[in-house]
């Protein structure tokens, strides 16, 4: 591994391609993201951007392409689990909790703690973790709601539930696929402002259709459009791209 | 059938053909007749050679009956009497009406397997020269078979008249399975005979094949020929025995994917873990039997089974429907309770028929369709297993047909994938699953009238076929038909290609043990459904 | 008038076997009312227990248990299989009761609390296979034994393979074959039998198929062209019950080896039918062997109880060695030393009718070799519970009793 | 067209909607506001009959349909989007769509152009499952699938969640040109208040299960909606 | 919430009725005299030893398939194998008691004509020996079979038809006498265990008191285990397997740690169960009897621990009921209650228990939310 772009880099993707029954989701897919940075990454509806994260956090395999973490860690050849261990978290596009859990449970489980059979088994409840459960229930607004069946949310309730797991789970990067879809507009720059406070020591990935969410967040931009990068900048750069303004923006 | 054939034994007898039965037409027929009535076997044996050798006219006739158990004899006066078709008596000795005696002080000349093989050896030499074709052609056959010495010259006989080319090849093969299993003659014959054995190529012309090569005088050529012939024969009858294989396979594959298929609909399809499966093929089997109870008489007797299939269908399909309205209704989006549930019915439905029909078997006979076997090449098919594979063919097809291309498939198919929004978009769920589970039930009962034809009739007939139904759905994949199928027909190839020298319970096991593994390979089966949308 | 004496029936009447063991309940059901209308026993009433083991195996142990511990049942008539026997056996010696078991069975066993009404292979197996080798039954030089895989025909065929290469068969000409319990497809199986039996020599086939399998086999014995006069089989477990249920017409000519059959023409036959018909509302039941085995046993039961003035199983069982009681077939079974009781053989034609046609049938009753002289271990081996012997495994080259604690 | 008069409803003891009324006409469009979890969806369930409820009545041009079946409701013309979009994952989008022809007759079988015109990719995937296909793809297929039962109530519940600016436009737009039809009325459940505020004919604003705030479009205060929206 | 305390009220309740019947039944059946109505019968205390020991087995079962949505339908089988393993220690034990007098071998060995004790049955005349294997068989099997199947992501139906298979495979290799384990008749017939009487009341009374103990041993195992945090993600993989994942635990792991567990529990229910019945046999591998499992659990309640035991001694006393009093007509009864279980009383007997007496507690939701490994078809999950 000498390449200085992949070693430098948190996450390197390159040329990456998967195809679904000749279906080709992503078609050469490349995109370097910097230890600490936050990116967004808008495109059109089955652009692939979530099929991007799949890859990333071990759900798909590519059929051709690299996929590094850490300048070293071969994403492809790990399972999800082994992925997730590794640091990398991730908020699923509809929103996927445990149902028959408590909201508090949820996060509990998603807590960074070891994860092995006998460590669970076994280990001991440490004592700052209740304040810590605690901080992120508040957080996320679910504090009244800690007690419930995270099943009887409502739709956005879970979405927030979600972001509860994802930052209990502490990842080194976190990928966050629509967080605020569903949410008013109050709540959207809430959340842009965690995403940007989480970012001051966390790589993040975003992916969104809300644009003025995007500015919120004032990160470089990708487009994706039919499973590579299409553009790549400041949100007011690749929204003045007529190519990003044809296939996404529209008229 | 019996009646041509005393016919033809008559004709022969009075052209005079009978190797030197004519002579002997004096002969006392009462004398022969009198051992029929001593009611012992050994008797009876010397009562046969006594009446052919008496050459009278109603010989073929007292035979005939002798094998059809239809021939008596008074106890008392010794005297004996032959039934006919119409249940009249006539005198064994004259063939004259015989008013005065009635049945009831009469007894049967008894049979045994010896004396049936004697009469039909009898019998069959006279039926070498029958004007009757497939009777001639069958005593050929019968002829090859038997390659008694004795009878060569009724064979040579025969083959100088004979002039359909099917037959003669026929007559040709007897004489040289005579002559291959007598082990006497010149070289030249038995060289002939070992040729044309060979060019049978099946398993008793081997057997044939390795007598001649075997026999104690034989030269180096024969010996030879018959290494040779044997080899080539061997290995056509390999090659045979593997497409044998694979239509038992085929057939036994066949029967699992029609037990099957019902369940693929319900379980597969509408995914409920249905217990009670079994038991709607069991009231397809006895909806069969009661069908055939009730038109045993009438003019459609013949024609019950084709009844049987869509009265089993509605039957099954009722209950399907009463079952899907009293319980299962309940019971969507609780899909494992549908076990607990079913299971219940299961029982039920098991002691129901218990109690009404009882608990032993239920006889269904087959239909004369669906009796026998024929061959092709060195196949042998049975009917009744043909008839099943093509039954089986069709039930797919049709239900392919009602699942893809009909609004009612694609309205079962949204509402099991997802019942309330199928309600918003306005199709009527109710009516919708109670119609699918009819449906299900409806096919397993059509797979009982099948079954009915090569298993019991039983209140446990479900049972049996409960857990490799859902061995194959699963195995195949669940929710796709394509899959039952597969998954039904490779389950029953690879048993019937295991089982020749695994044996059954070994081949069974190996079949479980396989499932097991490939499972691991696919864990959704078979023809799994891939991608985004089946995600767990 | 005194208090009932309950008599346990212990017969399946659900599950696989119920098939085969719900009529053995009914022929109870008609002994004990009938003998309650001459009487009773000892002038008291007998009142049936019948319960439901449902063809489970340790629920024949509970609920034996439950026959004799809970509702004090004087005797019992029970079991099919063999494995049902060998569950209650331990119970029946626990709490020392006796069970009458009705079906023929492979022998090796001879406990005291136990009578056996039903054939040792020695009233069956072996004479079938005597018959087949005479002239009579065609002179048979090479053997199918097929059988379910279970400990019956395991052991019989063991016996018989033995017996076989006694009479100097070559193992080349014995072909065995077993088979899963409810086999229903025996395509592959039918035509091995067949090549078997082209080899030209006279083949026979031995089965004993166990009930449910019997049904799918003769049919495809029809299917595939196998006539009785090319390989006949002779069949130890099928009767008319199971005939019942088949459409006969390709069996004809297939045997049977039974030490009954419904078509034996005496008198008290004839009655028994007619009883068996007027007790079941169904003039077209069938009765079959171990009917005929739980008759006697009744009536011997009777006999023993009489004999020894109580209904206490010790004496009764004393009692019941030596007692005599007319069988169906114009003959008396006596129970032996070894609770085993002798029995006429007979082979029979399956005919049209679902009848079976005698053929052939022993000379003159034998006597049960509970102990097969066939097989190594148990060749020395007697049993005799008369006193003072009173051992069912004695030991003739020892000279001792195996097995006592 | 619909009337929704003081109903109430629960979720075993938690009640969801508090004596709520809402009415809907023909070739209008009436948004329904409100923050996460203060009973939109209720409400929207309710109408169509997925979920029942305890007071109250749901009528619909003039008949109470509050105790027929989700599936009688829809044969009286109601369509609906659901919120995360309920496609049928192993039927095909053509079969999706097809799903839409139980409640109407023979004669109006077909998937009227304007599905579409509206939305041009589902044309390019009209063989492939619906499960595959993107969240947004989804989206315009539950759409579309609803379009297919010819409604004449069209209830939509967040219907832009997750799709491209552009589509949102056009969904707009195809809202628009629904209502200019005017042979339908629409209720609208939506976060995203500019695109609310540019196509509501009238309003309402929930919260904690009530309706707080109602009136015409030209009632809709910018800051006094925003307020209920904001935590 | 976390760590939730491991013994609930109704936990205790069940462990103390399990310790006063491990104390009085003995004294009922040995001390009171049998005239007395207080005596118990040595059928009785077969019998309710019987049931504790399928109530054994229920728990085990409801430990994987309640708590990790792993529905066994091979259950049996773990069941019979710790079943057979008692069992050959006690024909071990028969030494030259048996019919042949042959000290080496098992009755049935020697009419099958065998010479040389096989190799599987080595060591079975220690009791330790055996008491390791009854362990160690069913839990290595479930080691092996659960980790192979848990690593290719064999789950759902697909999940449970492989173990009925794999039951089904051993049913039908132990009905093969070659299998050197008796055959379809199996193994019966036994004398004494540890030098006692097998059938004498003390031993009978003993083995009572010995489920017992069992049977609360594992109920705190499983009650410790379920309420540990280990049971927490048991519960996350049972309702949403892949995100459990995607969070960093290895569901296989997991699956295969549990299932291992209930196999080991499932195989010590077998080995107290043969001592008191007096037979085992391959009719235990039977499919039918795992499904029956599964169904006792259904009726006491799912995940619930306690009620899968009720279930189980529920049904069975049931079925020994209406075996004996409705002998041609048990069957309706059984499937009727069955039928009406599932109707009426849709959490189990427990879930009618909560309900009365909780009477305020929000009704559960009419449709319970279909877990997804409770969905036959898969269900669309996220993207
Ligand atoms: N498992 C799969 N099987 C088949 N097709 C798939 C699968 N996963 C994704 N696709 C297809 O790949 C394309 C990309 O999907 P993806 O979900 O990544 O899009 P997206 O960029 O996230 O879109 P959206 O913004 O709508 O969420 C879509 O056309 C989708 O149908
Ligand atoms: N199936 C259910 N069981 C129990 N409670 C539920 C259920 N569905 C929703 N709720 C509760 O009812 C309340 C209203 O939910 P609803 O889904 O109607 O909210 P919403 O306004 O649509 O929210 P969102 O904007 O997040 O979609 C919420 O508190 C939610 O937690
Ligand atoms: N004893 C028998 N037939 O199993
Ligand atoms: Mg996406
Ligand atoms: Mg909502």
């Amino acid at each position: 591994m000498t390449d200085p772009v992949l070693t430098s880099s948190l996450l390197y993707l390159d040329d990456v391609r998967v195809s679904f029954d000749g279906y080709k989701a992503l078609r050469g897919l490349s995109l370097v993201l910097a230890p600490n940075e936050m990116r967004a990454i808008i495109g059109p509806n089955g652009a692939g951007k979530t099929t991007m994260m799949d890859v990333i956090t071990g759900k798909t395999r590519p059929d051709t392409g690299t996929v590094f973490f850490g300048g070293s860690v071969d994403l492809t050849k790990r399972d999800e689990a082994e992925i997730a261990n590794l640091g990398i978290g991730r908020k699923f596009q509809k929103p996927t909790v445990f149902e028959n859990h408590s909201v508090d449970t949820n996060v509990l489980l998603a807590l960074k703690a070891p994860r092995g059979a006998f460590d669970t088994l076994f280990g001991r409840a440490a004592r700052d973790r209740r304040e810590r459960i605690d901080g992120i229930l508040r957080r996320i607004r679910l504090w009244d709601h800690r007690a419930r069946r995270a099943g009887d949310l409502s739709h956005g309730q879970k979405q927030w539930l979600e972001i509860g797991m994802l930052l209990a789970q502490d990842p080194k990067l976190l990928l966050v696929d629509e967080p605020v879809a569903g949410m008013t507009d109050s709540e959207t720059a809430t959340t842009a402002e965690l995403l940007r406070e989480i970012a001051r020591d966390h790589a993040v990935v975003v992916v969104e259709h809300d644009m003025a969410f995007v500015r919120d967040l004032g990160v470089k931009v990708t487009v994706l459009h039919e499973g590579a990068v299409l553009a790549e900048g400041p949100l007011d750069q690749v929204s003045a791209d007529p190519r990003v303004v044809e296939v996404y923006l529209g008229r | 059938m019996p009646s041509t054939r005393i016919v033809a034994a008559l004709l022969a007898l009075l052209a005079g053909i009978g190797a030197g039965l004519g002579a002997a037409r004096a002969a006392p027929v009462d004398d022969a007749l009198a051992h029929f009535a001593a009611d012992k076997f050994p008797e009876t044996d010397v009562g046969i050679d006594a009446l052919v050798a008496s050459g009278a006219p109603t010989a073929p006739a007292v035979l005939g009956a002798l094998s059809d158990g239809r021939l008596f004899f008074d106890p008392g006066s010794r005297k004996v009497y032959v039934v006919d078709a119409a249940g009249t008596l006539d005198d064994a000795a004259t063939g004259a009406k015989a008013a005065d005696v009635t049945q009831g002080g009469l007894k049967k000349v008894r049979l045994n397997n010896a004396i049936r093989s004697k009469i039909a050896a009898a019998v069959g030499g006279l039926d070498l020269v029958s004007p009757d074709r497939t009777k001639r052609l069958a005593a050929a056959d019968t002829a090859f078979a038997a390659h008694d010495a004795k009878a060569r010259g009724a064979v040579e006989a025969a083959l100088a008249k004979e002039e359909d080319p099917a037959i003669k090849a026929m007559l040709v093969q007897a004489r040289a399975a005579i002559v291959a299993a007598s082990g006497t003659g010149p070289e030249a014959e038995r060289l002939d005979a070992i040729a044309t054995l060979k060019a049978r190529g099946d398993g008793d012309a081997l057997n044939l094949v390795d007598q001649a090569g075997a026999a104690p005088d034989a030269s180096p050529a024969v010996k030879a020929a018959a290494a040779s012939a044997a080899a080539a024969i061997r290995f056509t009858l390999a090659v045979w025995q593997a497409l044998q294989n694979a239509w038992y396979g085929l057939s036994l594959g066949s029967v699992l994917l029609l037990a099957a298929i019902g369940l693929a609909i319900t379980f597969g399809v509408m995914g409920i873990i249905n217990m009670a499966h079994g038991e709607m093929v069991m009231i397809g089997a006895y909806t069969t039997y009661v069908v055939q109870q009730a038109l045993a008489s009438s003019a459609l007797g013949g024609a019950s089974l084709l009844v049987a299939v869509p009265a089993a269908f509605l039957v099954a399909g009722a209950v399907g429907i009463a079952i899907e309205r009293l319980i299962i209704r309940h019971l969507y989006g609780r899909p494992l309770e549908t076990l607990l549930a079913t299971w219940g019915v299961s029982l039920i439905l098991q002691q129901l028929v218990r109690t009404v029909f009882g608990a032993d078997n239920r006889p269904v006979a087959a239909p004369a369709f669906m009796a026998g076997s024929f061959h092709v090449g060195g196949l042998e098919i049975t009917a009744g297993r043909m008839w099943i594979v093509v039954f089986t063919v069709g039930v797919f097809a049709a239900l392919q047909i009602v699942l893809r291309a009909t609004p009612f498939g694609l309205r079962m198919r949204a509402v099991t994938q997802n019942r309330r929004m199928a309600s918003a978009m306005g199709i009527s769920t109710g009516r919708i699953d109670a119609l699918a589970f009819g449906l299900g039930s409806g096919i397993a009962g059509i797979a009982g009238v099948a079954l009915s034809q090569i298993d019991n009739v039983s209140p446990n007939l479900g049972q049996s076929y409960i857990i490799d139904s859902f061995m194959v759905v699963v195995f195949g994949g669940v929710g796709n038909l394509w899959g039952t199928l597969v998954a039904a027909l490779s389950l029953g190839v690879a048993d019937k290609f295991l089982e020749p020298f695994a044996g059954a319970v070994l081949a069974k096991i190996a079949i479980l043990v396989f499932i097991v593994l490939f499972i691991q390979k696919r864990p959704r089966g078979l023809f799994a459904l891939r991608g985004r949308a089946v995600e767990a | 008038a005194d208090e009932t004496v309950k008599v346990g029936v212990l017969h399946s009447l659900s599950g696989t076997m119920a098939i085969s063991e719900t009529t053995l309940k009914d022929v109870m059901l008609m002994l004990i009312e009938e003998q309650n209308r001459r009487g009773g026993v000892l002038g008291r009433k007998l009142e049936a227990v019948v319960v439901d083991p449902a063809s489970n195996w340790p629920l024949f142990a509970e609920k034996a248990r439950e026959l004799i511990s809970k509702d004090n049942v004087a005797a019992c008539f029970g079991c099919w299989t063999s494995v049902s026997r060998k569950s209650v056996l331990p119970v029946f010696k626990e709490l020392d009761n006796i069970l009458f078991y009705p079906v023929q069975y492979e022998g090796e066993e001879c406990e005291r609390n136990v009578f056996y009404t039903g054939a040792a292979p020695n009233q069956q197996a072996i004479p079938a296979v005597d018959y087949l080798m005479s002239a009579d039954g065609g002179n048979v030089k090479r053997w199918v034994l097929a059988g379910t895989d279970y400990v019956y025909p395991r052991t019989t065929n063991k016996i018989l393979e033995a017996y076989l290469k006694l009479k100097g068969v070559k193992p080349e000409d014995i072909m065995i074959n077993y088979t899963p319990f409810g086999q229903s497809d025996w395509q592959t199986i039918v035509s091995d039998i067949k090549k078997f039996g082209s080899a030209g020599k006279k083949t026979a086939v031995v089965s004993t198929i166990n009930g449910d399998a019997n049904v799918p086999f003769y049919k495809e014995l029809g299917n595939q062209n196998i006539k009785a006069t090319d390989i006949p089989v002779v069949a130890f477990s099928v009767g008319e019950e199971e005939l019942a249920g088949m459409d006969t017409k390709p069996l004809v000519g297939h045997l049977t080896a039974w030490n009954y059959f419904e078509s034996i023409d005496t008198p008290e036959n004839k009655a028994f039918i007619d009883k068996w018909h007027a007790f079941t509302k169904n003039p077209k039941r069938t009765t079959n062997d171990p009917m005929e085995a739980h008759y006697i046993g009744f009536n011997a039961w009777v006999k023993a109880v009489e004999k020894a003035g109580t209904f206490k199983a010790d004496p009764v069982i004393d009692a019941l060695i030596g007692v005599s009681v007319p069988n169906l077939s114009g003959g008396y079974a006596t129970v032996m030393p070894n609770h085993h009781i002798t029995k006429p053989v007979y082979i029979g034609e399956i005919g049209a009718d679902g009848q079976m046609n005698t053929v052939w049938q022993t000379p003159g009753l034998v006597v049960a070799q509970e102990w097969s002289p066939y097989l190594e271990g148990s060749k020395d081996l007697i049993g005799d519970w008369r006193s003072p012997m009173s051992c069912g495994n004695y030991n003739v080259k020892l000279g001792k009793c195996g097995g006592a604690a | 067209m619909l009337n929704v008069d003081s109903i109430d409803l629960f979720y075993g003891a938690a009640q969801a909607l508090r004596k709520v009324s809402l009415t809907a006409e023909l070739g209008r469009v009436t948004c329904v506001l409100g923050r996460n979890g203060v009973g939109k969806s209720s409400l929207l369930r309710a109408i169509v009959g997925q979920q029942p409820i305890r007071g109250g009545t749901v009528s619909l041009a003039g008949e109470d349909v509050s105790r027929l079946p989700t599936h009688a409701r829809a044969r009286r013309g109601i369509g609906y989007v659901p919120q995360g979009r309920e496609i049928f994952p192993l039927l095909t989008v053509k079969e999706n769509l097809h799903t839409g022809f139980a409640p109407v007759g023979r004669a109006l079988r077909h998937v009227p152009e304007e599905v579409f015109d509206l939305f041009p990719v589902l044309k390019t995937m009209m063989h492939r499952r619906g499960g595959d296909l993107s969240g947004g793809q989804q989206q315009q297929l539950a759409i579309g699938r609803a379009l297919v039962t010819r409604p004449k109530l069209l209830v939509l519940d967040e219907p832009t969640e997750g799709i491209q600016p552009s589509v949102i436009k056009d969904i707009g737009r195809a809202i628009d040109y629904l209502r200019g039809r005017g042979d339908m009325a629409i209720v609208l459940v939506e976060q995203y208040f500019e695109f609310a505020r540019d196509l509501a004919d009238s309003f309402a604003v929930m919260d904690r299960g009530a309706v707080v705030l109602a009136g015409a479009r030209a009632d809709m205060v910018e800051h006094e909606v925003r307020a209920h929206l904001s935590v | 919430m976390p760590s939730q305390r491991i013994l609930s009220g109704r936990g205790l309740v069940f462990l103390a009725v399990l310790v006063a019947a491990a104390v009085l039944v003995p004294v009922l059946s040995l001390a009171v005299p049998p005239a007395s109505p207080f005596h118990l019968s040595a059928y009785a205390v077969t019998l309710v030893g019987k049931y504790l020991c399928y109530a054994l087995l229920a728990l085990a079962l409801d430990l994987v398939w309640g708590y990790c949505g792993i529905l066994s339908l091979g259950h049996g089988a773990f069941f019979a194998l710790g079943g057979y393993a008692m069992g050959m220690y006690l024909m071990r034990q028969i030494g030259a008691r048996g019919t042949y007098a042959n000290p080496n071998l098992p009755d049935f060995m020697v009419f099958l004509n065998w010479h040389d004790l096989p190799v599987t049955w080595w060591g079975f005349s220690s009791f330790t020996y055996a008491m390791a294997m009854v362990l160690l068989v069913p839990g290595l099997l479930a080691l092996v079979f659960g980790y192979f199947a848990f690593r290719s992501r064999v789950t759902g139906v697909y999940l449970s038809i492989i173990t009925q298979a794999l039951t089904y495979a051993l049913l039908l290799a132990f009905f093969r006498n070659e299998m050197g384990f008796g055959g379809n008749n199996g193994l019966t017939d036994f004398k004494d265990i540890l030098g006692f009487d097998i059938q004498s009341a003390g031993t009978r009374a003993a083995l009572f008191s010995a489920s017992c103990a069992a049977l609360a041993l594992g109920y705190v195992v499983a009650a410790a285990v379920t309420a540990s945090k280990f049971g927490q993600v048991l519960v996350a993989i049972r309702d949403a397997e892949s995100r459990t994942r995607f969070l960093g635990y290895r569901v296989e792991t997991y699956k295969a740690a549990v299932f291992t567990l209930s196999a080991m529990m499932a195989g010590v229910a077998g080995a107290l169960y043969v001592p008191q019945v007096g037979i085992i046999n391959p009719g235990e591998f039977a499919p039918a009897n795992s499904i029956e499992a599964v169904i006792w659990v259904a009726v006491g309640g799912r995940g619930t621990l306690v009620g899968a035991a009720l279930g189980a001694v529920l049904v069975n006393w049931g079925k020994t009921f209406f075996t004996g009093v409705f002998p041609e007509y048990w069957l309706f009864l059984l499937g009727g209650l069955f039928v009406g279980v599932t109707l009426f009383l849709p959490q189990g007997i427990l879930g009618l228990v909560d309900r009365l007496t909780a009477p305020r507690r929000p009704e559960p939701p009419a449709e319970r939310p279909v877990a997804p490994d409770e969905q036959v078809l898969p269900a669309p999950v996220a993207e």
